[in-house]
């Protein structure tokens, strides 16, 4: 199992998912009508530190972070 | 998800520092301005970020990753340290009314030349990256400023095709 | 030509001050940013240049030639006014001791970009065209600064060919 | 007549010359010993306003600056 978070606005709840790739929560996310919109413009950490690739297999326990848009300052 | 912020100023690390109120501006910069004093650098540079009175928002408020703020700070240590230099930030959380600071950074470094060019850096970097999201503040509501927001590098991973 | 400078602090024009002693940062930049605060200015950059200490010095020293000085950062403000920007300085006349502050300049705009852009060139055309001499303070004996100096924009023309 | 300063480090009191152009005043700062060497750095000001015209024509009571090299900061 791995605890998939969502940061700022997107403002749902944390979720316990049963997932070994970030493959399956995009798939999870794009099949969401309440994320589809980002996962197209959020990037992604996994135990707090971003991911590029998607291909990332995750481990039982990860952390992941869905970060939108961001805008400090 | 609703986030309640106690009043606090919490060092996230050395030289990151969060409040839970507008950022008193002399307080800060006096205080970095003496801790690096007798260091023997020439150049202090501050960037002190207001809020503007703009399309009738009484204030903006934040909401802010620290974890990764933490982990995008201390990179940015790291660089500036390589360059001789010193890189300070402090950033407001929660609501921060009209004419008050919400962020003030700082490069301090023996010449002027990497002082100037890191600041311009840090800042847009900060824009840019760090994990700080933005709500105007209008009637007592907070808005997601999802217009003036920008997508972290690495934004859109969950949407390519994979190789 | 020796020059003696009673203490004091003037205004050359508005938003140009010099000081006869070390400034003082903390009570400046504080007013600065009081003065701008209810403008609605977003972006408020200052650059503090201060005495490191290098080659045995005591102290630096500085001459200013205030017509020329006047001159020069009138037409600062001109060029910062069109786009909507502030710009302010302050300077020492005479010794500065070793971590004393003897330069703060400041960009004020409403939003950050010009104010990251006109900060590097007000401080790098301050270094190659305001008329202020630099002198060493070694021994109490003032040494003019003439590695570190730089010929003037339009400098030369005493020993130009004529067209 | 104009009046001739010379500023900052070059460490001379201030002249009056007869003098009708800067070229007259290059001949005699080129002819200095103690000139010489400031002519090929300084730039000149006359009333106050920085001049880039060797052949700039001087008039009665004009104040001329010779201005060294800077580095204020």
């Amino acid at each position: 199992m791995v605890k998939v978070e969502f940061l700022g606005p997107i403002g749902l709840d944390s979720i316990e998912m049963d997932i070994k790739s970030l493959k399956e929560l995009s798939i999870y996310m794009k099949n969401s009508n309440e994320l589809k919109d980002w996962a197209i413009n959020s990037a992604v950490a996994v135990n707090d530190v971003i991911v590029t690739d998607i291909n990332y297999e995750l481990k039982d326990g990860d952390k992941i972070s869905i970060l939108p848009p961001v805008c400090g300052g | 998800m609703v986030i309640k912020y106690l009043f606090y100023h919490q060092f996230v690390g050395v030289d990151l520092e969060l409040h839970s109120e507008p950022l008193n501006v002399d307080e800060i910069t006096s205080k970095w301005y003496k801790e690096t004093n007798n260091l023997n650098y020439g150049a202090f540079i501050t960037f002190i970020g207001t809020i503007r009175e703009e399309n009738g928002i009484e204030a903006l408020s934040f909401d802010i990753y620290k974890p990764i703020l933490k982990t995008w700070f201390e990179a940015w240590q790291k660089r500036a340290k390589e360059q001789g230099a010193i890189v300070k930030m402090a950033h407001s959380i929660g609501d921060v009314p009209i004419n008050k600071s919400s962020y003030i950074s700082a490069v301090i470094s023996p010449k002027r030349r990497v002082a100037l060019d890191l600041i311009d850096e840090f800042v847009e970097d900060f824009k840019a990256n760090a994990p700080i999201w933005k709500y105007d503040v209008i009637d007592g509501k907070r808005v997601y400023a999802k217009d003036r927001s920008t997508p972290m590098s690495g934004a859109g991973i969950l949407v390519k095709e994979s190789n």
